[in-house]
């Protein structure tokens, strides 16, 4: 009603609610959002070019500290590029494992984004409880298989490093008999909560052509509304096998965002369902005797990709025969579903961009590498 | 006791006077605007001493806590705090200090001293707290104050259209994404209602072609 | 109070609030600054008012009720005038008044 | 509290003192109390806010200073007196300086109304409820000043929400309160107290119920339905969540308090919990009958008073105990509630805050008043009103007029409450439709 001077604030990069070192450059008219500029890069740390003098199984590790919430997807889609340009075999037991891990990370990591993203709507610590409880136990899970928490370095090319104890399987089945109540009481917590509605119904609506041309993917592409998930259309590992659905959003808005991460821990339990009675008994080894881990691939290059709990995570390889690669590029989901957030946040106000934000669900590692 | 009643009058009389010369001379605005507050609190005191206690309850809350309040805010929003090479004063501030004066020490002093005022020789305690104000507004002086009701919601009225600019010359609201989208007509309108649940699509019937993969994405 | 402190001093520290005001009002340029000018008068106004019912009828309700009076007609011009100033910055992006002295609208 | 020490000192040591002389101690001893205990409730305030918080959250909370963590609040304060003060180059010195001042000494003087037990009020002001709400109003002073001299963006911009919210917040608060000054015939917050005495109905409506200190207002839909706005706006006026969006931490990082450290940003924080326990406080003693339970009428008769002088004035000490009992008990179930809100819900957005308070809120308060008056009118006025219809001879005729004026205002509040609050879904509902459809009603595009 009033004309008021448009302010420039910069969010970041030292901020509470940016999930790293992160700056939103701001130009506001009162409260509304004029203009958003996302800066980012404070936290470079030369992963691409340290990776081209380090061999292919030194980098295995540094891949953990790209998404350092999921150590075990980035080290799958790293595995799988390897394999795939050095033509290495992965023994049946090893696939079964490496989806059980990376199913267990997808829900640990939407458990935890949930929880941040409430956590930034400003409510205080309760729902981030809630969604760190739930990481834990499966974190737990972890520590069991790799010795680690979250930095698991657990895969290795041609399988994992070293095969399930035999307490996994029932502590993880225990685990899975809590996990639809809990899926249910977040979700209970998100669709009946006035307050929660009315932060982020129609808020930070990012249009289906829109998130496309951005070249969004995982469950903010999802939410805008295109079922696209490389496990269906470019099947990878063993994929083909299980049976789950893609959920999509209508709107792509933050609620959106919301159920369709809900309902994607939903299906993931019922593919690790699916790997619990498929599961492979120990005969078949899980890792291929024959794959060198010193690995020094033919020329060439390779690029492999996997649904990370984020989006697209791809490894570009290329080779050039010797022990180290010639290049390695990452395709980092949160920093290409970063891209859109300018768009996204203008025209609302302040208190908004803050929930978009937690909606994209970024890790500052991934994003600046 | 007297002594001290004469001294209370004297602290808050030179708080007000101070106070007034600070806001009419000080150059930053909202400094002029934080001694305009605590004018108000010494007059509020002033009430007090006067035994209108009602009425230095309400100065505090309407003048302290309403007007000047206002103003800070209005302050705040035209942000033109300061300007050093613009001088405060206008050019002729010297010849309204002087009539100002003159005013002050040669019509109104002399005028109140030399007037025969009617005062009580034995005056009783005063007492004018809510109920008796109450009775007075709803019997004897009901028209005044219906009127200055009217008053106020005119002023209300008032300040909202003209704090409000023109229909045309109002700067266009910022467009979200989604409204951009809609107006250039891309999109086709999408079912009103939201369903209840995502739905999942089918894994057997083909996904929605997919985004062209971006290999080395974004262009190291 | 009433016997130590005569009525004249609370009228001469009123009528110097007066001038105070009076001397802000027409000689600051910001407008906000003329606006507080113009309450430091009221406030003025509202002393004399409310001494004259403490000093002559303390008996009766009607200084009081005529200083609340005076308080709602402030509280109203402080809140166009400031709607005013506000509109005067829009225009013509200031708020010294020697500056707004066009009559275009 | 007259009493006692007129007895102590004039009956039992003999001393003759003036009155002016029991009068001045009586007021020192009611506000050495208050000195005494308002810092300890903000320490102990703190100190259960986080554990009950930590407690919501599956964690145990602070327990290692002191008993059970019990000297964690001192230990904070030790803290914070020993931290630098860091003063921001560029901020207005003084202004900077004086802001948490200005924001932490109006709540104090908030204490001075606050009736603790019967007789025992540092001041029975006749204005004591207006005085308390001008009081705070100083205080927003203050957050202003904070957010401009900080000369932060994230300061100013906390400011400005802050008086925003506090001053349209105000209105509802105020509003919502006005009936109890109708019911009680008086401002002062003691008279407030003493009207609410009964069994779930009123005695000032009908005298003959028995006196069990149980005729709290809030038994009446008027009084309910101002307690549910007044609470709300509460939150909003002492900024706790769902309305804590000036200090929206992972917004604006701490809003106008973001520049400030050490002692000052400890004033903002005492002037914050106290304001918390005070409008806790407030709301006992206006809707749930403050220092008024079951067995303080009964002390208060035996005791010691002016109309009673053959009373023992342990029973004034005892009534005293007891009704300050009563009133911290009712004010710590206030603050549980605010700690429960505050670990379960997200905070809402300005706009939002404001169209809830405008669209929602001060309507409804304001037909609340109008269902008051009429409980008034029917309750209290007889032919000399006109209202000799409903007067009803004999004893059970205001019982009568008890129930016809409760039956009509809980129509009316429900009514209220049910077209407003269908008004503001539809008004939802619209915008939702309008949101998914994608034909938005939007103004041209800006023309650079």
């Amino acid at each position: 009603m009033i004309t008021t001077d448009e302010l420039q604030i910069n969010i970041g990069p030292q901020h509470p609610s940016t999930h790293g070192v992160f700056r939103m450059l701001l130009t506001v008219d009162g409260e509304t959002v004029v203009h958003l500029e996302p800066v980012f890069g404070y936290l470079h740390r030369n992963h691409e070019q340290l990776a081209e003098v380090n061999t292919y199984l030194q980098n295995m590790p540094y891949t953990d500290r790209l998404d350092y919430f999921n150590s075990m997807a980035n080290n799958h889609a790293y595995a799988l590029a390897v394999e795939k340009l050095a033509g290495i075999e992965v023994p049946e037991r090893a696939e079964y494992i490496r989806v059980l891990m990376v199913e267990l990370t997808r829900i640990l990591n939407h458990a935890g984004a949930l929880g941040f993203m409430i956590n930034d709507m400003g409510a205080w610590q309760t729902p981030l409880a809630f969604g760190i409880r739930e990481r834990e136990k499966i974190l737990d899970l972890f520590e069991l298989v790799s010795g680690a928490r979250m930095m698991c370095n657990y895969f290795r090319f041609g399988g994992v490093v070293r095969d399930i104890p035999d307490e996994f399987i029932p502590r993880m089945k225990k685990l899975m008999i809590a996990m639809p109540a809990y899926m249910d009481e977040l979700e209970r917590l998100l669709r009946e909560n006035e307050i929660l509605l009315a932060r982020s119904e129609g808020i930070g609506i990012l249009p289906r052509e829109v998130a496309v041309s951005y070249g969004v993917t995982g469950p903010v592409l999802r939410g805008s509304g295109i079922a696209y998930d490389i496990r269906k259309a470019e099947p990878y590992s063993i994929y083909d096998r299980f049976d789950f659905d893609v959920p999509v959003g209508s709107v792509g808005d933050v609620y959106d965002r919301f159920l369709v991460r809900i309902e994607e821990m939903r299906q993931s339990r019922r593919i690790l369902e699916q790997i619990i009675e498929q599961l492979p008994d120990a005969s078949g080894g899980h890792i291929n005797p024959k794959a060198r881990q010193n690995v020094r691939p033919p020329v060439g290059d390779a690029y492999a990709r996997v649904e990370s709990p984020k989006g697209e995570l791809g490894f570009y390889l290329v080779s050039d025969g010797g022990t180290k690669p010639y290049r390695y590029k990452v395709r980092a989901p949160s920093f290409i579903n970063l891209t859109p957030l300018g768009d996204m946040c203008r025209g609302y106000k302040v208190a908004d961009i803050v929930v978009i934000l937690g909606s994209i669900d970024i890790v500052m590692g991934e994003v600046d590498r | 006791m007297d002594l001290v009643v004469q001294i209370m009058f004297g602290v808050t009389g030179l708080l007000i006077l101070g106070a007034a010369f600070m806001v009419v001379s000080v150059r930053n605005i909202i400094h002029a605007a934080l001694w305009l507050i605590t004018c108000f609190f010494g007059i509020a005191m002033l009430y007090l001493l006067l035994q209108a206690e009602f009425l230095a309850i309400v100065q505090i809350l309407l003048y302290i806590g309403a007007v000047a309040v206002l103003v800070l805010f209005a302050v705040m929003l035209t942000r033109q705090i300061d300007d050093p090479d613009e001088p405060v004063l206008f050019q002729r501030w010297r010849s309204t200090l002087l009539i100002t004066a003159i005013l002050f020490a040669a019509v109104l002093v002399p005028t109140i001293y030399n007037h025969n005022w009617l005062i009580f020789a034995d005056p009783q305690p005063a007492f004018a707290g809510p109920r008796e104000l109450g009775f007075a507004f709803m019997n004897a002086y009901l028209l005044p104050f219906q009127i200055a009701a009217v008053l106020l919601l005119a002023a209300l009225v008032g300040a909202i259209i003209i704090a409000m600019e023109d229909q045309e010359q109002r700067r266009v609201r910022v467009l979200t994404l989604a409204e951009e989208v809609a107006l250039r007509g891309e999109r086709e309108p999408s079912p009103p209602t939201r369903p209840a649940n995502p739905q999942p699509a089918s894994s057997s019937s083909n996904p929605t072609p997919p985004p062209a993969p971006e290999q080395a994405g974004e262009g190291a | 109070m009433i016997s130590a402190v005569p009525l004249e001093w609370v009228l001469i520290l009123a009528s110097g609030l007066f001038c105070v005001g009076l001397f802000g009002a027409l000689s600051r340029r910001h407008a906000v600054s003329m606006l507080m000018g113009i309450e430091l008068m009221l406030n003025a106004v509202n002393i004399n008012l409310v001494a004259f019912w403490r000093y002559t009828q303390p008996d009766e309700v009607g200084g009081m009720i005529f200083a609340l009076f005076v308080i709602v007609v402030a509280a109203a011009e402080a809140a166009v005038g400031l709607a005013m100033a506000i509109a005067i910055y829009r225009t013509w992006q200031t708020v010294n008044v020697d500056s707004v002295d066009s009559l275009r609208g | 509290m007259y009493d006692v020490v007129d007895f102590l000192l004039n009956t039992q040591l003999g001393l003759n003192s003036p009155d002016w002389v029991v009068m001045l101690i009586s007021h020192l001893v009611v506000v050495g109390m208050l000195f005494a205990v308002a810092p300890l409730q903000v320490l102990f305030l703190t100190y259960y806010e986080r554990r009950a918080i930590a407690r919501m959250q599956d964690r145990v909370g602070p327990n290692r200073v002191g008993y059970e963590g019990l000297l964690q609040p001192v230990a904070d304060g030790v803290k914070m007196f020993t931290k630098e003060d860091i003063v921001p180059d560029s901020a207005d010195k003084i202004v900077h300086l004086l802001a948490p001042i200005v924001a932490a000494a109006p709540v104090l003087y908030m204490f001075a109304v606050l009736p603790w037990g019967p007789n025992m009020i540092a001041v029975d002001l006749p204005t004591g409820l207006l005085f308390f709400f001008a009081i705070s109003s100083i205080s927003t002073v203050g957050l202003l000043m904070a957010g401009w001299a900080s000369n932060n963006k994230f300061a100013l911009l906390g400011a400005m929400r802050a008086v925003a919210q506090v001053v349209s917040y105000e209105i509802p608060a105020l509003l919502s309160l006005l009936f109890a000054v109708m019911f009680a015939g008086s401002m002062s917050l003691m008279a407030i107290v003493e009207a609410q005495g009964g069994l779930f109905i009123s005695t000032t409506d009908v005298p003959s119920v028995p006196d069990l200190g149980l005729g709290w207002f809030v038994f009446t839909p008027v009084g309910f339905l101002a307690f549910v706005c007044f609470f709300i706006a509460a939150l909003a006026e002492g900024e706790r969540t769902p309305f804590d969006i000036p200090e929206a931490d992972s917004e604006i990082v701490a809003g106008y308090m973001t520049e400030y450290s050490g002692m000052k940003f400890a004033m903002f924080y005492l002037a914050q919990y106290i304001l918390n326990f005070l409008l806790c406080a407030i709301t006992a003693t206006i809707f749930f009958g403050g220092w008024q339970g079951p067995g303080v009428a009964w002390l208060v008769s035996q005791s010691l008073s002016a109309d009673n002088p053959a009373g023992n004035p342990v029973y004034n000490v005892l009534a005293g105990m007891l009704g300050t009992f009563y009133l911290l008990a009712k004010t710590y179930m206030f603050f549980f509630v605010m700690v429960a809100l505050r670990g379960a819900f997200p905070r809402l957005r300005i706009d939002q805050l404001m169209n809830f308070g405008w669209k929602f809120l001060i309507p409804l308060t304001m037909i609340n008043i109008l269902s008051a008056a009429l409980w008034i009118a029917i309750t209290r006025w007889g032919t000399a009103q006109g209202f000799g219809i409903i007067e009803f001879a004999g004893e059970p005729g205001n019982l009568v007029r008890w129930v016809i004026a409760f039956a009509v205002t809980l129509v009316i509040n429900v009514a209220a409450y049910w077209f407003l609050a269908r008004l503001n879904v539809q008004d939802h509902a619209a915008r939702q439709a309008a949101l998914t459809a994608g034909g938005l009603a939007v103004s041209p595009p800006r023309s650079a």
